[in-house]
């Protein structure tokens, strides 16, 4: 019964809106947004679930005094004040919620990404050997499109004309073939789940 | 003393903000010298507001609005006004909260398993929405994309660019085929399948270089100009 | 450890360095390398301005925090071109992180041109799940957001009451830092014919170029450089243009790092 | 008889214009009922020809055929002598007429109804969609059923998989660890299954010489997952002493924190080989060159295709794309994975059979066969 309902219920809903794609009347469409709430719904649960998992992860850590307990505090703590100050106080334009979001989380957030273009020039340096033909093909390849896109070249006749061809046919051709591959297994790996034949979502029993 | 005069009188000030975050993002870029408390700690406060932040919006533009009040107006009218009639939508707008509910079933020892009802309502959804979709745009309008060309072919470089591309599509295709040993023919035109996909890390490596050198020109605009005036 | 052994082994932090000035010094010093227009971005451009004045563009900012630089330029130079011919923009979010900065970007360019929320434009507010949102939008937008950002019912809102979905709507831009345009293509264009726009990091570029060869999104513009060009069409000369003369310089010296280090490797490797 | 009639009405048209405007009604075909087609056979009508407007008003009128509305204009330009009127209501009755006005004339068409707009059940423009998705089905279906019923089946080779036994032989000769890494992703990504299936096989193949195998994790339960898969694999070679939990341990959550720590630990443990198989992000970038520095062997797959380009400069073998999912199939022999593949293979072939034919009969400006590719 815990593995055969969930599957049975996984089987409508799949069948459902399968089918649906193929029904353009009145009624299929209303079914289709009842199901679509519901699904949100579901999502932004899960959504909720997730960050209360992560607040009892951080709880334990502290709790139990394991290794760097101090910073799962910070993150604790933090936690509750921005969603206190969100809830308490209201999240519009001006409200203290947007004033940390905008000069302490967004700044943060962008410094932690920023943090990438250091790695990325570290690894051209250190990582990036030209130790095989396709190496040396991927190499070319990206020094064409920083050269002729993002650089100089752009402005040069035939290297920006180049960088865009490149992008515009082979590179594409390539990508079209990962999509036809991705879309292939994505198909079947959904009729599976849909027919009950993969069930690793449902856990280990 | 509520919040709103402290928060009106001092931290409104733009000239503070801008402070704080300049602070907050050399936390952040200490980690370059060598992963220390400082770094630590910043990190550890985004993951907190960040978190606090989703819960916050998530809430208040899903679950409110969408979950809790079409239940509370639809309890109102039945058992506040005693419009009997409505019992139907109340039961019918309970479902979806219902739902929500469940997924909290995995925080009650021996109850996980409710939650996967919701899981599987979700994950069944989402495989039905997604298959015609993937046959729709990943294969149907990927094979249109590439043999329509030939319809037209009026110039020179309209007709390679579209063998060039139909080749490049095939060969990929045989590099991902792996009933066949790559051996003989077959196997040169993978090894062709291979440099088309090299070209295509190539270019994708390419423009990643150039987002992350965006996202570092971003932070160094705003600590020149915003922070210290450097520049206008 | 010979010569090129010790370079090939340099200090990670004196690649740091050289990268600050790289990037630093164009900033500080005005260069000003021209920039050209690429087809991708000159379709979007051409698109919007064939738009006649009241017609709508829905504006869907999917994107986190982290990638703010490349995506506020490109938010700001769509929305004043739009807003500049008089076209109305409804505005909305699939990532949290995303609607608080549409929303504000929104507001912020909508009052340089005096336009009034509730008529000119709107923000839907944020939406967490892709498929249902975008299926949704297909049937009724008032049912996917019954009210607006600021809580007020969308029926109320004069700019709603001509939009009921896709139907109404002659643009989807999806601002996006992951592939979440790809969904609105494979849900909102696939099923509902709507017309899609990708404006998404550089990072995201080459993933879109299979949809543009088939006629599936009719433009793209991607990464600063996008946003660069964005703003040479409409001639105006924001934060992307400038930032693309650092980028420029900045990417000759991460070439320069990969010819020294593959130097440094074939040389040490040598003896 | 019905064709002598329009043969005639044909005639007319092209030679004498005298005969009288008929507006008349279609259902929009594959619609949910909320829309009707008027159709016209040609403009201007006798009354106007010397006026021959530019456009007319196309009018509406529900219940009942009087008070009339204009809906939209209608240019004589349009050529496909049709227009749509949208949002109606079904089972509700219509009345349609096209009318012209000026200072000195007022004309009206025929009135043309009533008429219902009808709910269609299938849309004939997405056959193709299910056409696709049964021949994919029966194809995967068809391989895993046969699969589970015993047969094997021959998968070419991957490269990375044979560089992966070399790899683990050299760690082993050399008394160095080897380090496992699954990146980022959480256990319901493919990838992170995929993983955890080569995962197994790694640790079976190093239950026997007893070499150390780190596993530094990024998400509790993917490390919860690995320490039994390699439970597993130690016992299924004999070996369930050797076995060290500890070896596979979570470390942060923290994108950046988990690449420093890992970076740390290779410099410490001076790792023979690094295998990378899983979602990577970002911190590709740090793992595999600090590893490169080290002098390691490795080899890595990954589903995002932004990471792979890195992977594949900084690494000595790697597996592209789809390898990654083969190579799952490959070491666990799970009939669901090797059928998909399979069955994956043989559309593959279809799909370049119509590839081909496609392009050769667009050559020879046949649309039809390239139109059944577009869905409405």
């Amino acid at each position: 019964m815990r593995r055969s309902f969930p599957i049975i219920v996984c089987f409508a809903f799949g069948i459902v809106m399968l089918a649906q794609f193929f029904i353009p009347s009145g009624f299929s469409s209303n079914v289709r947004s009842e199901i679509t709430d519901w699904a949100q719904i579901i999502y932004a649960s899960a959504l909720i679930v997730g960050i209360v998992g992560l607040m009892k992860y951080h709880a334990i850590r502290i709790s139990r005094r394991s290794d760097g307990w101090f910073y799962n505090l910070i993150t604790i703590l933090s936690l509750v004040f921005m969603a206190f100050i969100g809830f308490a106080f209201g999240r519009m334009d001006g409200s203290p919620f947007m004033w940390l979001f905008n000069y302490m989380m967004a700044p943060m957030q962008a410094s932690v990404f920023s943090l990438l273009a250091f790695f990325v020039a570290s690894a051209a340096y250190r990582g990036f050997q030209a130790r095989n033909a396709e190496a040396v093909l991927l190499l070319a390849s990206t020094v064409f499109i920083m050269f002729g896109i993002a650089s100089v070249g752009n402005s040069i006749r035939p290297f920006s004309d180049i960088a865009v061809w490149i992008l515009n046919n082979p590179s594409m051709a390539a990508r079209r073939g990962i999509f036809i591959g991705v879309g292939l297994g994505t198909i079947a790996v959904s009729l599976r789940v849909i027919l009950g034949v993969e069930r690793t979502y449902l856990g280990k029993e | 003393m509520d919040i709103g005069f402290i928060y009106n009188y001092l931290i409104a000030s733009e000239r503070l903000g801008i402070w704080i975050a300049a602070v907050l993002t050399l936390a952040i870029y200490s980690f370059l010298y060598k992963d220390n408390p400082i770094y630590r700690f910043a990190e550890s406060l985004l993951v907190g507001l960040s978190v606090g932040f989703l819960l916050v919006v998530t809430f208040e533009t899903t679950i409110l609005p969408k979950a809790l009040e079409p239940v509370a107006a639809d309890f109102g009218r039945v058992f506040v006004k005693g419009q009997f009639g409505m019992i139907g939508s109340f039961i019918w707008v309970l479902v979806p909260l219902v739902l929500g509910l469940l997924m909290f079933a995995r925080f009650l020892p021996g109850a996980g398993w409710i939650s996967r009802i919701s899981l599987a309502l979700y994950i069944g959804f989402g495989a039905g929405a997604s298959i015609p979709a993937n046959m729709q745009s990943y294969i149907l309008s990927q094979i249109d994309g590439t043999v329509r060309p030939f319809l037209t072919i009026n110039n020179l470089l309209a007709t390679v660019n579209a063998i060039i591309i139909l080749a490049g599509l095939i060969s990929t295709l045989f590099y991902f085929y792996f009933s066949k040993a790559h051996t003989g023919a077959f196997g040169m035109a993978a090894r062709l399948g291979t440099f088309y996909l090299m070209i295509f890390f190539g270019a994708t490596f390419g423009y990643t270089v150039m987002a992350r050198i965006s996202l570092l020109i971003g932070r160094l605009t705003f600590l020149l100009r915003d922070w210290l005036g450097v520049i206008s | 450890m010979d010569f090129w052994d010790k370079i090939r082994h340099l200090d990670r932090r004196v690649i740091f360095i050289l990268m600050v000035l790289g990037v630093g010094i164009p900033l500080v010093t005005r260069i000003g390398l021209p920039i050209r227009i690429t087809p991708d971005v000159r379709r979007v451009y051409d698109f919007i301005e064939g738009l006649n004045p009241g017609e709508i563009i829905l504006v869907s900012y999917d994107h986190d925090t982290g990638t703010l630089p490349e995506m506020i330029p490109m938010s700001d130079a769509i929305l004043r071109h739009a807003f500049s011919k008089d076209l109305k923009i409804v505005g909305m979010a699939l990532r949290a992180e995303g609607s608080g900065i549409g929303r504000q970007n929104i507001r912020r360019i909508a009052g340089e041109f005096g336009k009034e929320e509730g008529i000119d434009f709107v923000f839907l507010g944020y939406r967490p799940e892709l498929t249902a949102t975008i299926l949704g939008l297909g049937s009724s937008i008032g049912r996917v957001f019954p009210k607006d950002d600021r809580g007020f019912l969308i029926e109320k809102l004069p700019l709603m009451q001509k939009v009921l979905n896709y139907g109404d709507i002659d643009l989807v831009i999806s601002i996006s830092d992951d592939d979440t345009p790809v969904y609105w293509i494979n849900y909102a264009n696939a099923r509902f014919q709507a017309k899609i726009v990708p404006a998404v990091t550089a990072v995201m570029a080459t993933t879109f170029f299979p949809f543009l060869n088939s006629h599936q999104a009719i433009g793209m513009v991607a990464g600063l450089k996008g946003a660069a060009e964005y703003e040479k069409l409409i001639g105006i000369s924001g934060s992307a243009g400038r930032g693309m003369d650092a980028q420029s310089i900045a990417h000759l010296v991460v070439i320069g790092f990969i010819a020294v280090g593959n130097l440094a490797y074939f040389l040490g490797r040598k003896k | 008889m019905n064709r002598l009639l329009s043969a005639i009405l044909f005639l007319l048209v092209l030679f004498g214009r005298s005969y009288s405007f008929d507006l008349h009604l279609a259902d929009f075909p594959n619609d949910d009922g909320t829309r009707i087609v008027i159709k016209w056979d040609s403009l201007p009508p006798l009354e106007l020809a010397n006026i021959n407007p530019e456009t007319y008003n196309h009018e509406r009128a529900v219940d009942s055929p009087d008070q009339f509305v204009p809906v939209s204009l209608v240019y004589r330009s349009d050529t496909t002598l049709s227009a749509v009127d949208e949002r109606l209501e079904r089972g509700r009755v219509y009345y349609y007429r096209l009318s012209y006005e000026d200072s000195a004339t007022v004309w009206h068409s025929n009135i043309a109804g009533p008429f219902s707009p009808r709910e269609n059940w299938y849309n004939i423009n997405r056959t193709n969609v299910l056409i696709g998705i049964l021949i994919t089905g029966i194809m995967v279906g068809f391989f895993i059923l046969w699969g589970k019923k015993g047969k094997s089946f021959y998968l070419r080779p991957i490269a990375g998989l044979v560089a992966l036994d070399e790899a683990i032989g050299r760690a082993t000769e050399m008394g160095k660890p080897i380090l496992y890494s699954s990146g980022r992703g959480n256990m319901q990504r493919p990838a992170s299954i995929a993983s955890m299936n080569i995962f197994g096989s790694v640790a079976e193949k190093v239950a026997s010489y007893g070499t150390p195998l780190i596993f530094p994790n990024n998400d509790p339960v993917v490390t919860a997952v690995a320490q039994e898969v390699a439970r597993e694999g130690y016992t299924k070679a004999g070996h369930p002493v050797q076995f060290n939990p500890d070896n596979i341990y979570f470390v942060t959550d923290s994108q950046f924190g988990y690449a420093a720590a890992v970076d740390g630990i290779m410099l410490r443990e001076r790792p023979a080989t690094n295998l990378f198989f899983g979602t990577f992000e970002a911190e590709s970038l740090i793992l595999a060159e600090t590893g490169n520095s080290i002098g390691a062997i490795q080899i890595a797959g990954t589903d995002s295709s932004i990471q792979m380009a890195f992977f594949i400069v900084a690494c000595d073998y790697v597996l592209i794309g789809e390898e990654l999912f083969a190579a799952s199939g490959y070491l666990s022999g799970d009939p669901q994975v090797v059928g998909t593949l399979k069955g994956s293979d043989y559309l593959k072939i279809i799909i370049i059979a119509l590839l081909v034919i496609g392009a050769a009969l667009a050559l020879f400006n046949l649309t039809w066969f390239v139109n059944l590719f577009v869905t409405g």
